[in-house]
């Protein structure tokens, strides 16, 4: 149908405006929200993913995408939740106590976001207790940590553990990286899941909870 | 040209940087634990490892010349005795060497910027800064020869208008706020350096340009980007010399050659020498006009030959051979040539290094008067530099990458003639990430 | 002349070496584990992982071709599918780097000479040559595309010669039982390589000549007699080639030079390239003449810009930039020049591994038929090289490092013309070490 | 008195049968054992070590001042024995399993016989069980591990671990080295001391027992 096919293109070019609109229009005209969702934005989505691996498209013009998407997905949410779609897990991130490198927390965050996830930031130089207390506050389904230096890429660890202390550790997936971080390090702090950078990242937190409906593909996203 | 700066300068145990001879500057950083009072013995006999080692090695290399860099760590500087203390074990042991084997050396000591612990960071006053200056006070007494700081004033706009891609941004944050903060920074380090009689070197645009090389390499943002931040960078850089400060530069600042070619100053570059702390496209070209060649850091962990650290000096060692035979025997711009030209085909970022280019944008910048101007004056001349690479097909960009080029072109163009211009734009975008009292605003 | 062969070869996925173009040869190996059945799941994981970083850095650095070796630890060979089985995952990675972005490429891999595992050692039957037999085989079956050995026949005593500084041991080890076992031991491999159609790489004097120069590097031999084992170990290597070995050498063995000169075929070399696996005084002139350029081995371990492999590659890959730049430009004499100047005057041992020297020792080498007068003339040259670079006042010789120059000059002289001569006498001092029949005495 | 000198210089230049000569002269005049031992073989010996780290003396050379020293300690021993003083611990040396570089650990052992210790050389490719039964065959002061490979350098703390299981590790002493060794490496697994080489391996004997009466003053030969 070309009209899913068009709001794949906008959505593409990052037309948030005009995906916005046309989403509406789509819905008037009765076409069915996971219809939408699936031939509309998954699809043109995955179109981004594939571009950006190729190198085709970077992150300004997937953040704009990402937005458009977001702009119709607000639009979109009511009718799924109605036809009983659920949406994608809350993830919590920050740089951990002692690390002011921050700008790779924060794309990792914005690439889930624009995967559909919802991000709880706790910004930088974050220390276990405070994020035991966002577990508690938020209950999130995913805890990402990140660490820049050899001298604080250890207090993964310290924060795994009194994660596990306060009772929490099940409740919760851990996922860790950073420059010094390694999958090696991963397994031996425990962690559940390691990404060398954003992109993979966004596979990985996917991997870990098998994401549902209005998840973007990102398996395609990312292959 | 590499090893000759117009403004040599001596410093330390008799190290003399360009005035002709290029010499390594080693760095080195602990490996993966955790540093508190607990580990602080082990820290400590960390730094005195590595002291001796060098001592050794420079014995076994027959090294003529040596610089180090300590980089403190954050808690280093939070807690001014610690780096106090790592400095003071590191200059015995260059006295040692000096005294012992006659090395000519000195010793870099580079506080860490915490001022961006809160956000958004004050940069101008509060705990964070205070504690900043006593650490370098401290550490200059402890035996520090020159002072460096990679500082991070604009950072926290700059990050974000990065990952946008918007160049508003972009130039808001490196030609307007960086360069507040800057004078200010380095006023107070210029005569904190006066004080205590050591050499004020200089800063690096390392939370600019080297995480937007990051980004282009981990695809993220389009090389030429990467490029055009890189060249529009050393114009917040060059102000800490408008305040005093003589060099050399960091070996981060890759802006060093535009740096050199306006100053006259010595510089230290990292490329391939710094595979250890991280990858680039510019790995030989950076070489073109160092003054001292480093490898960034490295942990100190065992591999086969023996410590991280000594596997790299040897590197620099013999690397620094080259540049030194190639001046001794009069074929150094042969030598310089193959440096640059191993690597401006490769990438626009290596192209916008080499000297042509970096004296195009030295230039640029030069004939402007304001950091707003030169900012956006040395980002249009790098962007016509890839331009004309390309026309004459000296360099090939994927068709992403031209697009992106055309585009930076038309942003760079359609900037306002004066900040002014920008500024109630910017405050409204950017407002909630910065505090204009850390900029005087 | 680096990058030129005056007898190419071509493998793996395209490969050509020798042809023009210098290449990266990659060395890695495991870091602190135990190898068993318990570890064995993770020891493939770290080739995998080595695997897919070689694909990923190969595009990155724009490579124009490379060669991987991977070395056998000796559990590996022991158990040949062990060997086998590392072999096919990397062989696996090399095809689809070839499919994917067109890599040339090739595997070489080196079985451990486990035949030492017995003293004196049992080499020409038993346990441990039967097993090597089989993983030379299977790791041929698995997708080799060239094979190699560090081989051992000889060094027992060797070991024990040198160390006593014993002239008519060393010569007895390196010039009547090592040829001995080359030449037994690579009728097999050449044979085997035939069948299996794999190319018979070379082997390499590691064992001999590495261990003078670690020796001589711990203060616990002079330099002078390290340079001179370093000429005399070449005639050994050499009995591959006579056998049918086409190259290319192994990294490790300096020697290369001297084997390129006589027998025209490309050379694998390593110098500051290697600095992660052992420290040297000829970190640039040994790639003078280099068509591979090699790390040697590092561990895969984690670095701050990624794994310590990929950093080492970053380097060898902006190396070997400027290696074939220079061919291209028509400079390739004056950076060759500077290579060697740089490190000649700075050590006997950079002395001898020069183009001049090298080939003053080859020819010395042609001169002679019996491996024993090959050994004993490249000796004498190897010091001759030296006496005259003193008498030039182009090397400064320490004043012991002099004496034993004398030295070494008049036991060469007091050798018997014929190993006949030396025969009796060695076996009564040395008997003890090895078995005469492994020599087939 | 100039003879003892004289003792010293023969020494130095490795003369084994006229340090021998003199010595036997030496006690023929009833100069005591132990005037000629410190006098003479001890201040000869010094200078050696000088040498050697002054890089004015090689390994030959050194091995031959030691051959010789040893010829005179032979003459001495019984004397020495009767003036009381005793001889130096017994050192077991031994190339881990799986390894085949045996060069470094034979050096080692070199040295310390040098410097008047007594080797046992277990050889290279030495399984636990053999340190085992050797230190109780021998009953060592000192145990000597060399390990080239990092893939079995792990069995230097093996063989620590299955001494201490036969309950011997508080009879012995254990000294590591090896290319991929490191201090921290040897107090990670236990082991009482390593040494980058085989000049400071013997630092690290005679300080691990403060020796007596017949050691050479390797303080000296290594400062
Ligand atoms: C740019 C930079 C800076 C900038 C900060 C940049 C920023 N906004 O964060 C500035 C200049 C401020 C800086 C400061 C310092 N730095 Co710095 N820095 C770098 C550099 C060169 C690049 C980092 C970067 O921006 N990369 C780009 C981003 C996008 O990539 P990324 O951060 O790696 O993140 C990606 C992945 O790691 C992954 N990831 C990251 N986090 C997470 C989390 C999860 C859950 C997952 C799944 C994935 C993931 O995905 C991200 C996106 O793809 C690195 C070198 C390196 N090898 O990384 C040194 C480096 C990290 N810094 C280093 C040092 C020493 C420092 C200082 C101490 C120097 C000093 N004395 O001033 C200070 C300390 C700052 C502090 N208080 O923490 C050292 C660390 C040494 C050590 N001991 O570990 C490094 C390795 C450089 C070096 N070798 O010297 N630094
Ligand atoms: C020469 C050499 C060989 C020779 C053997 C020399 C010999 N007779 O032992 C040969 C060619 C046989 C060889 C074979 C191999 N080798 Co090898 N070899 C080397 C080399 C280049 C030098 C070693 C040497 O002779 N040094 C000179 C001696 C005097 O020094 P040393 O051994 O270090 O000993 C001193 C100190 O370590 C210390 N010390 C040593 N032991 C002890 C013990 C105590 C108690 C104390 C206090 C001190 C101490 O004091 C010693 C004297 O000063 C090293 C590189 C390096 N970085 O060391 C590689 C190296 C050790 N080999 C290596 C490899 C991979 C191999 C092979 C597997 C290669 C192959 N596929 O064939 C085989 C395996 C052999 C086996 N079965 O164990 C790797 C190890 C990689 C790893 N994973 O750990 C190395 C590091 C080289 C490299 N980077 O590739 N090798």
């Amino acid at each position: 149908m070309n009209e899913l096919h068009e709001l794949a293109q906008l959505l593409e070019q990052g037309q948030r405006q005009r995906v916005a609109a046309l989403t509406q229009e789509l819905l008037g005209k009765g076409v069915g929200p996971q219809t939408i969702l699936n031939e509309g934005l998954i699809a043109g989505m995955a179109v981004v993913g594939e571009k950006m691996r190729g190198g085709e498209m970077y992150l300004p013009e997937v953040l704009q995408a990402a937005s458009a998407m977001h702009a119709s997905l607000g639009i979109l949410k009511p009718h799924l939740l109605r036809a009983g779609a659920k949406p994608l897990g809350r993830i919590l991130m920050g740089t951990v106590k002692g690390d002011m490198h921050d700008i790779g927390k924060n794309l990792v965050g914005i690439m889930l976001q624009g995967a559909g996830f919802e991000i709880v930031d706790l910004g930088l130089n974050v220390p276990p207790q405070k994020f035991i207390e966002a577990i508690n506050a938020h209950s999130p389904s995913i805890v990402g940590m990140s660490a820049m230096l050899t001298t604080t890429m250890l207090n993964m660890k310290t924060t795994i553990d009194a994660i596990a202390a306060a009772g929490l550790r099940s409740n919760v997936k851990v996922i860790v990286g950073g420059a010094p971080v390694s999958q090696k390090f991963a397994d031996e702090i425990g962690a559940d899941g390691y990404a060398r950078d954003a992109v993979l990242a966004v596979d990985k937190v996917k991997q870990l909870l098998d994401t549902a409906a209005w998840s973007m593909p990102t398996e395609r996203l990312t292959d | 040209m590499f090893g000759k700066a117009p403004k040599p300068l001596t410093c330390g145990f008799g190290l003399q940087i360009g005035a002709g001879e290029v010499y390594p500057e080693l760095n080195f950083t602990l490996p993966t634990m955790l540093l508190d009072e607990t580990s602080w013995p082990s820290v400590v006999s960390h730094y005195e490892e590595i002291g001796e080692m060098i001592r050794r090695a420079a014995k076994r290399l027959h090294l003529p010349g040596l610089m180090v860099e300590f980089e403190l760590l954050p808690p280093m500087t939070e807690r001014a005795e610690w780096g106090a203390e790592i400095t003071a074990v590191l200059h015995r042991h260059l006295k040692q060497a000096h005294e012992e084997i006659g090395l000519p050396c000195a010793l870099r000591v580079t506080p860490t910027d915490i001022r961006d612990i809160t956000r958004p960071p004050e940069l101008r006053s509060g705990k964070a800064w205070e504690e900043m200056c006593r650490s370098f006070d401290q550490c200059a007494e402890a035996g520090a020869d020159v002072l460096s700081i990679e500082s991070v004033g604009g950072k926290e706009v700059n990050d974000e208008a990065m990952m946008y891609g918007d160049i508003e941004g972009v130039v808001f944050a490196l030609g307007v706020l960086a360069p507040r903060d800057m004078e200010f920074l380095w006023n107070e380090i210029v005569a904190l350096c006066a004080a205590r009689n050591v050499v004020p070197g200089a800063d690096s645009a390392c939370g600019f340009a080297n995480t937007a090389m990051q980004l282009s390499s981990q695809g993220m943002l389009p090389e030429v980007f990467a490029a055009v931040i890189r060249a529009a960078s050393a114009v917040r850089s060059l102000v800490a010399y408008e305040c005093g400060a003589v060099g050399p530069s960091k070996d981060c600042a890759y802006e060093g050659p535009i740096l050199k070619s306006i100053t006259g100053s010595p510089i230290a570059m990292e490329g391939k020498s710094a595979s250890c702390a991280h990858f680039s496209p510019v790995g030989n070209v950076a070489a073109a006009m160092c003054d001292l060649w480093s490898n960034e850091s490295v942990q100190n962990i065992r591999l086969l030959s023996g410590s991280a650290p000594e596997a790299y000096l040897e590197l620099l060692a013999y690397d620094c051979r080259l540049f030194n035979k190639a001046r001794e025997s009069g074929t150094e711009r042969t030598y310089q040539k193959l440096l640059v030209d191993s690597d401006v085909h490769e990438s626009p970022q290596a192209l916008v290094l080499s000297p042509e280019s970096t004296f195009r944008i030295a230039s640029a910048i030069t004939k402007e008067s304001s950091h707003y101007r030169r900012t956006v004056a040395a980002a249009r001349e790098a962007i016509s530099v890839i331009r004309d690479a390309t026309m004459q097909h000296e360099l090939r960009l994927r068709a992403r990458e031209a697009q992106w080029l055309d585009k930076l072109g038309r942003s760079f163009d359609a900037l306002p003639e004066k900040e002014e211009g920008l500024m109630k734009a910017m405050i409204e975008r950017y407002g909630h990430l910065f505090s204009p009292e850390s900029y005087g605003l």
